[in-house]
């Protein structure tokens, strides 16, 4: 076999298990997703549209019935063939409930039936009315119908040009399955290993020992010739629990925006981020590109506060800001910074960090009781292509993370998510603006810039689906 | 004899004090040891006053500022933080927390470890079985796991994180405490003192306790850098210290991403861990010579009668 | 003798068991795995069937008893993260710290105990000053630092060894250095003051009037007489590395259970962090018992 | 050999020898000015007060003196007409174990706890390449039985705190003879050695002068066994030679005041029967009453080997009553200290009772005990060992009094452990001194000052005053015997040196094997001994050298085990 043929990536952590049915874990993600395994759609980055993968055609039969077609000839890697009834199956394994299927939760409530029509057209019906199934469809991976139904794997077999080659507590290993339906990728064989330090991840694309390696700290992403940066649909955002003295007063909420140095607290992020103003990222469907993110008026802050204080509002009271360990490079500090600039504007916040599931249980409903005003550090990773996938959860007062409730706002937000095309955009630009200028639920801080550290040999460049997936038949060898 | 008692008599504290600093004179690495912990002492004490907040006010357009540059600010000279703090002084603030912290931890550990080996190592009653199994039980337990369940319980606060901290450090006291106790207790003199009428408390008080001590110090010595570094681990976990306040743990645990960028934001502080330690042991080895009579001498003037 | 090893062994299970308990319940106190097994954006109900499924849902006492009941069985438990047996994940990691931390302490302890004798013939010598200085340079410098640094300078800049992973002898080097950095620090410290004592105790004036070799009066009676509390804190030192490796499986990328542990407890991913503990307190009760024995074998006094 | 082999050059010569103990204060002044030198074949006894310099000037010779603390001041030290004053490294090597050997004056601590003896004596074989394995066992093994250790062959795999104090002051011997030394120093060899043994040992390193012409440099403090082996002597006192002469001319003619005050301290066992020390007070009350007392030691042979036991005390009977000094005499190994340790519940007997003030000893709980441990004190076999090393004489001796509150307020402790000192004779400057920086019979002295400080009624002294000189002994003797007739204290007095007990018990119990052999009063027993043990024991008092016919040597069980 030709060495040069094969490649290395470290990823950031070990993958814990090899499940096709929690391909949106970043780290499964990044082995499974376009090399091992296939959905019937795939998301165009750029666009954020859906675009034919095992499926080549579909139509909206009615509301709430989709139909697909299945691209003829294609083979698992057992050597299968691929039917509408294996798709079907694949459906079925993820939404029947036997198991914990981590894919699910991009479908949140919505229930879905797959039915074959024939062996190469499906119909799947929702259980209310569904413009984005395509879309929705790009996160069920197609397994094998030899999967077992009822417990998760860690051998997948699926349609991908890849095919599992082994898997241990140092690496899995992929190699080129030469059954594939589409074109034949150059790389032959990829090997995925795991640190966790940023430094020595980039230290072993620098010394040749690995050719790739994604999401890099900002301050080891130093050589412009192999560090490439790339909007990651990351958005991080400060939620402000609404329901809290003082922070259920509009001043307060707008005094908070306005009293952060945004521009030196980009120093922590790196020039490349982007400042955001919604929780959506740039190339989503509903994001609006002329929403203005707040500006940095500690004066005007410090009026605010004033103001509100004149009225009535406590404002002294303590607010906690629970910010989360490692929740991405310099959060800490990032929230370190920030509660020094709320305390030059008056506001008495106070910083509690906590570990992962800690922190949860301020993040999603229900809130722990006694919690009294809060902040919340948050993140939030959309790269679905639709707005649908933030909105609901952030606005609507039924959402996980909302704070928010206002039975016009659900009302807005349920028409929203029924209608398609164009209107649907515009509603949802709309919502965004509301949130934005009117509710300020949230303290919207940055698009996020991920840092891939590519090899010198490869020809491959990073976007905003890297995070979930990194497609080893895109990758070319240089020479 | 009546002069000669009245002798020995005369204020037998600075008589102690006086032979001390004699002693501590003659070893210059201890002594200087001794200086260091002195300015450290001072600093914590003196210094937060006298920096005021420069060690928390931001400065984010400093960040990562390299040390030994002239055009800022004296403060400035060993570099800034990742906020653009000046790191001299966050060292002089942290000093007080991290000083406060290892000390109580190392203090307790040591302690109840010490007691409790004693306990085990004399007594050959049922609750020595106990203790001993209770230290392998801790020794076993995750420190990891511990924090969690106290932070989860108990919430983060700077008692908490003494206890989690003191109570994972403190079998290896135990346990060094019980094995020099079993060899000890076989000697001839605590044999002797039992045979005056010695209770098993004054034997292990008075006979065995002197002869463990040295070693415990020495280990405890060590711990202190253990437990610095610990601590800034835990705060991985949220139960270390909170932000705004912070220790010289955290200052290393915040640079270890700028290792290979900005190298002085974990290095100062980690330099004056190094310090610190270094500074406890050569005490700590001082004193083990000082208190062991048959050692004592090295610490001394020994004048040779002219030839 | 055998009858003192069997009750310590039995003492020894009953503790372990103790600790599964004690592990068992304040696990459970530590939070919902649900909400961390799960992607944050997932539903209750989804949570809710992710609980049902895992059992975690019952009453703990009703788990407890289902778990000991599955222990009787030798079934440990499903990860739920990695979808294996958890001791089965559990013991392969394992044998890779155990011979991380077996070389590493055997390196600090051999190398330990030579230069603290040394250093302790002449306290205060040149020899003395160098060794306390490095060793305790060494044991007080934050570990990842010194990882890092190690591998920015040799691997990157260098090129010398590799920066991380497992497989040939190089790949050795850096971890077992990191690694016996610090009980070397802490062993040298105390063989040194052990043997200072040793050294001036009656008998060596024996030794020496026997005319015996520098070499054995050092080694051999002096320090036979002053390894109690050195293998006592080799000991405890070894069981801290057989369960806290962990920096150095971080930054090594290394597979050991130090990093399994931390990863399955700060995931609550129960059943792998009763199975680790499980392994790591039975070589540590284990390791404790073999001391114990040990010390019976050096001082003859010492009777169980 | 006799002092006919002079002719040659000495083996050794020590010239001009001045020993220093440096410390914060001015140097202490152990050996002044020492010169002597012994030939080939020759014995060499050095005598002098506890505390002269003995120890530290032949420790010289073997370059055992720690510099600093110690400071040889000026000296030369040459062996076989080469300067070794020097020497260290291999050269020292060769010379230590091989050419010139050691005994210690206190074997239990000089016996390296951790090793058995069987190692220890290995080892002397081994590092000078002169036998190793089997071979050496074999011989080590030989050497224990010439040194009268019974059953050799299984005692050589114990550890040095199994044996009896003569047994291990008889390895310390048979270490120290192992490789045949030209130059044999021996300091105070047979403290702890009954004179039937001692006799043994003395009739071993005769034979041995005689078949290698070996050098013997004998310190000892017992003016018989230093007649029957000197040729000649010197005597020592406060670190200088006052006196050195042919042995006869001596002893029978001594010049020096301190020789003349030695000499004359001799409780000689003829005239002993006049001005002894024993008790005035006829029989008082039952102070102690012991009853069928056992003991089984149980060993294991290895970690995991079989229990053995061993039955080091057989059934044994005594009483004392109020005021008398019960002597305690027999075997070394007997099971004599074994006695005393059971009698404060230091080792816990296998059967047996002991009533002191109508109460069983043994089944005390832990407030009688008390009690009773303030009313009984011990001075044990093995002084040094006994101290704490990191208390200061002070602490050591006024350690009875904060054990027991009620003895003496604080504030009368330093008067009264310079009053103890005195009564000792030791100086009472040395109270901040600590053990290491004494001389053997100083320790032991400390160790009484010690048991008189808590003032009790019944005092255990295990060889007690075997390692000093006769001056003091009869000054200590004198001490006991006046706070017997003043305060009414009894004493158990467990020791091997006959005129002592002759001159100080007033009965004496005999034990041989654990068991006791003949008891009665003390002039009984002298006057008709019954069992041939003690025969035995009263015969084997030894003859000056000068006066010893040559041919016939003692004769019966001990000189069939040296001729093997
Ligand atoms: N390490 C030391 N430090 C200070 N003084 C010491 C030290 N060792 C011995 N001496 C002193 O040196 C003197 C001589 O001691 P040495 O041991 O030679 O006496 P000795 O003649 O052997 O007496 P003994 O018959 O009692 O054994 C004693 O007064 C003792 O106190
Ligand atoms: N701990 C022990 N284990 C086994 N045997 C022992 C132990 N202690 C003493 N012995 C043995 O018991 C016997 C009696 O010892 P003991 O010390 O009582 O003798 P002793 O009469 O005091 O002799 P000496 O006059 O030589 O001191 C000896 O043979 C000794 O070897
Ligand atoms: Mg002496
Ligand atoms: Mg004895």
């Amino acid at each position: 076999q030709d060495a040069s043929k094969a490649i290395k990536i470290v990823l950031p952590e070990q993958p814990a298990n090899l499940e096709p049915c929690g391909t949106i874990i970043t780290n499964v993600g990044q082995i499974l997703s376009q090399n091992v395994t296939e959905a019937l759609t795939v998301i165009d980055a750029k666009t954020g549209l859906p675009q034919p993968k095992l499926a080549t055609e579909w139509t909206r039969v009615d509301d709430t019935t989709w139909r697909f077609k299945i691209r003829p000839g294609v083979k698992f890697q057992n050597g299968k063939d691929l039917t509408a009834e294996a798709v079907a199956f694949s459906i079925k394994r993820m939404t029947g409930g036997t198991m914990t299927c981590n894919n699910m939760a991009k479908f949140g409530d919505r229930k879905i039936e797959a039915t074959p029509v024939d062996a190469l057209t499906l119909d799947i019906k929702s259980d209310r009315p569904e413009p984005i199934m395509p879309t929705l469809l790009s996160v069920v991976m197609v397994v094998s119908p030899d999967t077992p139904v009822d417990k998760p794997v860690n051998d997948p077999v699926g349609t991908g040009p890849f095919k599992l080659a082994s898997f241990d507590t140092q690496s899995v290993a992929l190699e080129r399955f030469d059954g594939y339906w589409g074109a034949k990728p150059v790389i032959e064989k990829a090997n995925y290993v795991w640190r966790s330090e940023s430094s020595i991840r980039a230290a072993m694309v620098e010394t040749g020992e690995a050719d790739l390696t994604p999401s890099i700290a900002i301050q080891d992403a130093t050589n412009s010739e192999t560090d490439f940066a790339y909007l990651n649909s990351e958005t991080t955002a400060i939620r402000i629990d609404m329901s809290k003295p003082p922070l259920n007063d509009l001043r307060i909420r707008k005094a908070l925006n306005l009293a952060i140095d945004w521009e030196g607290l980009t120093q922590l992020f790196g020039d490349d981020v982007k400042r955001a103003s919604q929780m959506a990222v740039p190339g989503i469907n509903g994001h609006d590109e002329t929403l203005k993110p707040w500006e940095s008026d500690p004066a005007q802050a410090a009026a605010l506060v004033a103001e509100a204080k004149a009225a009535g509002v406590p404002v002294d009271s303590e607010i906690t800001l629970i910010g989360r360990n490692g929740i991405y490079p310099n959060g800490g500090e990032a929230m370190e910074a920030m509660v020094a600039m709320w305390r030059e504007a008056g506001l008495n916040v106070k910083l509690t960090m906590l570990d992962v599931a800690d922190w949860i249980r301020y993040l999603q409903k229900p809130y722990p009781e006694e919690r009294g005003a809060t902040l919340l550090q948050m993140q939030h990773d959309n790269n679905k292509g639709d707005a649908a996938f933030t909105i609901p959860i952030f606005y609507r007062s039924t959402g996980q993370y909302a704070t928010v409730s206002d039975p016009a706002l659900d009302k807005e937000i349920d028409t929203a998510l029924a209608t398609s095309g164009e209107d649907r955009a515009k509603d949802f630009k709309m919502i965004f603006a509301k949130a934005r200028n009117d509710v300020v639920a949230d303290i919207p801080m940055y698009h996020m810039i991920g840092y891939t550290r590519v090899g010198k040999r490869l020809d491959w460049h990073p976007d905003i689906t890297t995070n979930s997936e990194i497609p080893l038949a895109n990758i070319q060898l240089k020479n | 004899m009546t002069a000669l008692i009245s002798d020995i008599t005369v204020s037998p504290r600075t008589g102690k004090l006086r032979t001390i600093w004699n002693c501590l004179k003659r070893d210059k690495l201890a002594l200087a040891a001794v200086i260091f912990l002195l300015l450290l002492v001072i600093a914590t004490l003196a210094g937060p006053p006298l920096i005021g907040d420069l060690a928390t006010k931001l400065g984010l357009r400093q960040r990562n500022l390299a040390p030994f540059s002239f055009q800022h600010d004296w403060i400035y000279f060993l570099g800034a933080d990742t906020l653009g703090r000046p790191i001299i002084a966050r060292l002089v603030v942290g000093a007080q927390n991290t000083l406060g912290i290892a000390f109580a931890a190392v203090l307790c550990s040591m302690l109840t470890g010490g007691i409790l080996g004693l306990i085990a190592g004399y007594s050959e009653r049922w609750y020595s079985q106990i203790i001993q199994r209770l230290a392998d039980v801790v020794m076993s337990f995750p420190s990891l796991l511990l924090a969690l369940i106290v932070l989860y319980t108990l919430g983060p606060s700077i008692t908490n994180l003494v206890i989690v901290l003191a109570f994972t450090r403190m079998p290896i006291y135990l346990r060094t405490t019980r094995a020099e106790v079993l060899e000890l207790r076989e000697r001839m003199f605590v044999s002797a003192a039992i045979s005056m009428g010695a209770s098993p408390l004054r034997i292990v008080v008075r006979h065995i306790a002197p002869l463990v001590l040295p070693t415990l110090l020495t280990i405890a010595a060590l711990d202190f850098a253990t437990v610095i570094l610990a601590e800034s681990s835990l705060s991985f976990l949220g139960l270390g210290i909170q932000p705004p306040d912070f220790t010289w743990g955290a200052m290393v645990a915040n640079g270890r991403g700028y290792l290979a960028n900005a190298w002085w934001i974990s290095f100062w502080p980690g330099l004056v861990i190094l310090l610190t330690t270094l500074s406890l042991n050569l005490l700590s080895s001082w004193a083990r010579t000082f208190a062991d009579p048959q050692q004592r001498w090295r610490l001394q003037s020994l004048r040779k009668t002219p030839r | 003798m055998l009858s003192y090893i069997g009750r310590r062994a039995s003492h020894s299970i009953i503790s372990v068991l103790g600790l599964l308990a004690l592990v068992f319940f304040l696990t459970r106190l530590t939070g919902d795995p649900s909400s961390l097994f799960l992607p944050l954006d997932s539903t209750l109900e989804a949570r809710q069937a992710f609980a049902r499924l895992h059992g975690f849902d019952q009453p703990i006492h009703w788990q407890f008893l289902n778990y000991l009941r599955d222990l009787v069985s030798l079934d440990f438990g499903q990860s739920v993260r990695q979808n294996r047996s958890a001791m089965e994940i559990a013991l392969e990691a394992f044998p890779q710290t155990l011979k991380l931390a077996f070389v590493a302490m055997a390196l600090a302890i051999a190398l330990a105990i030579v230069a603290g004798s040394i250093a302790a013939t002449r306290p205060g010598g040149f020899f003395d000053r160098i060794v306390s200085l490095v060793s305790l340079t060494g044991a007080s410098a934050p570990d990842f630092w010194i990882a890092i640094v190690g591998i920015l300078v040799f691997a990157v800049s260098f090129d010398l060894l590799p920066t991380s992973g497992t497989g040939s002898l190089a790949h050795w080097i850096m971890p077992v250095f990191v690694l016996a950095l610090r009980p070397f620090g802490l062993l040298v410290q105390v063989v040194r003051g052990t043997m200072l004592s040793a050294l001036s105790a009656p008998y060596i004036k024996t030794a020496r009037a026997k005319g015996l070799r520098r070499k054995e009066i050092i080694f051999g009676h002096a320090l036979r007489n002053s390894l109690l509390p050195v293998i006592t804190v080799a000991g405890d030192l070894t069981a801290g590395l057989v369960n806290g490796a962990v920096i150095v499986e971080t930054v090594f990328g290394w597979p050991g259970i130090g990093k399994l542990m931390i990863d399955a407890i700060i995931l609550r991913d129960f059943a792998v962090v009763q199975s680790t503990i499980l392994v790591t307190a039975t070589a540590i009760f284990v390791l404790n018992i073999c001391i114990d024995l040990l010390y019976a074998v050096l001082d003859p006094r010492i009777r169980y | 050999m006799s002092p006919t082999s002079k002719s040659t050059s000495p083996l050794l010569t020590v010239e001009n020898l001045t020993v220093d103990f440096l410390s914060d204060e001015s140097p202490v002044r152990a050996v002044n000015a020492v010169s002597f030198d012994v030939s080939r074949g020759e014995t060499l006894v050095i005598l002098g007060e506890s505390g002269s310099g003995k120890s530290v000037s032949t420790s010289a010779v073997m370059d055992l003196i720690d510099q600093p603390p110690g400071d040889i001041v000026s000296g030369r030290i040459s062996f076989d007409g080469a300067p070794i004053g020097n020497l260290r490294g291999e050269p020292r090597r060769l010379i230590n174990g091989q050419k010139i050997a050691m005994i210690f004056q206190d074997p239990l601590a000089y016996l390296n706890p951790v090793y058995t003896v069987g190692r220890q004596i290995v080892e002397i074989f081994a590092c000078h390449g002169v036998a190793s394995g089997k071979e050496a066992r074999e011989r080590s093994i030989e050497l224990l039985r010439r040194v009268g250790i019974p059953e050799p062959d299984t005692r050589i795999d114990q550890y040095p705190h199994q044996f009896s104090g003569g047994q291990r002051q008889r390895v310390m011997i048979a270490m120290a003879i192992a490789l045949k030394p030209d130059l044999l120093i021996a300091d105070e060899p047979t403290t702890a050695l009954d004179v039937s043994v001692q006799a043994q040992i003395l009739d071993l390193l005769r034979d041995l002068q005689n078949e290698t012409g070996m050098a013997l440099i004998l310190i000892t403090h017992d003016l018989e066994v230093a007649a029957s082996m000197a040729d000649r002597v010197i005597v020592m006192n406060r670190g200088e030679i006052v006196e050195a002469g042919v042995a006869r001319d001596v002893f029978t003619s001594p010049r020096h005041a301190y020789t003349k005050k030695l000499i004359s301290a001799l409780p000689h066992g003829d005239t002993a029967e006049g001005g002894n020390r024993r008790s005035t007070i006829p029989s008082g009350e039952t102070v102690l009453k012991v009853e069928n007392l056992t003991k089984e030691y149980l060993f294991s042979q290895g970690l995991f080997g079989k229990k053995q036991s061993f039955r080091a005390v057989n059934d044994v009977n005594f009483e004392i009553r109020k005021g008398e000094t019960l002597g305690i005499v027999g075997e070394s190994g007997s099971g004599k200290s074994s006695v005393a340790r059971m009698l404060l519940r230091l080792t816990e007997p296998t059967a047996g009772r002991a009533i002191f003030a109508g109460e069983d000893i043994f089944s005390m709980n832990q407030a009688r005990l008390l009690a009773f441990r303030r009313k009984v004190q011990m001075v044990f076999q093995d002084p040094y060992g006994s101290m704490n090393p990191r208390m200061s004489v002070h602490a050591i001796i006024s350690e009875p009094w904060a054990i027991h509150g009620d003895i003496l307020p604080q504030a009368r402790w330093k008067d009264r452990v310079v009053e103890l000192l005195e009564l000792v004779g030791l100086n009472p400057e040395h109270v901040d001194r600590y053990p290491h920086q004494f001389s053997g019979g100083q320790r032991q002295r400390i160790a009484i000052a010690r048991a008189l400080a808590s003032e009790p009624d019944l005092i255990i002294c295990d060889e007690a005053v075997s390692a000093l000189d006769v001056s003091i002994q009869a000054q200590i003797i004198d001490l006991l015997a006046d706070l017997r007739t003043r305060l009414g204290l009894s004493y158990i007095f467990i020791t091997h040196d006959l005129p002592i007990v002759r001159h100080f018990a007033d009965r004496i119990v005999v034990m041989k094997q654990g068991e006791i052999v003949e008891d009665g009063s003390t002039s009984a027993i002298f006057a008709n001994p019954v069992h041939p043990y003690t025969q035995s024991l009263l015969e084997a008092t030894p003859v000056p050298k000068w006066m010893a016919v040559r041919a016939p040597r003692p004769t019966g069980r001990a000189r069939d085990a040296l001729t093997l």
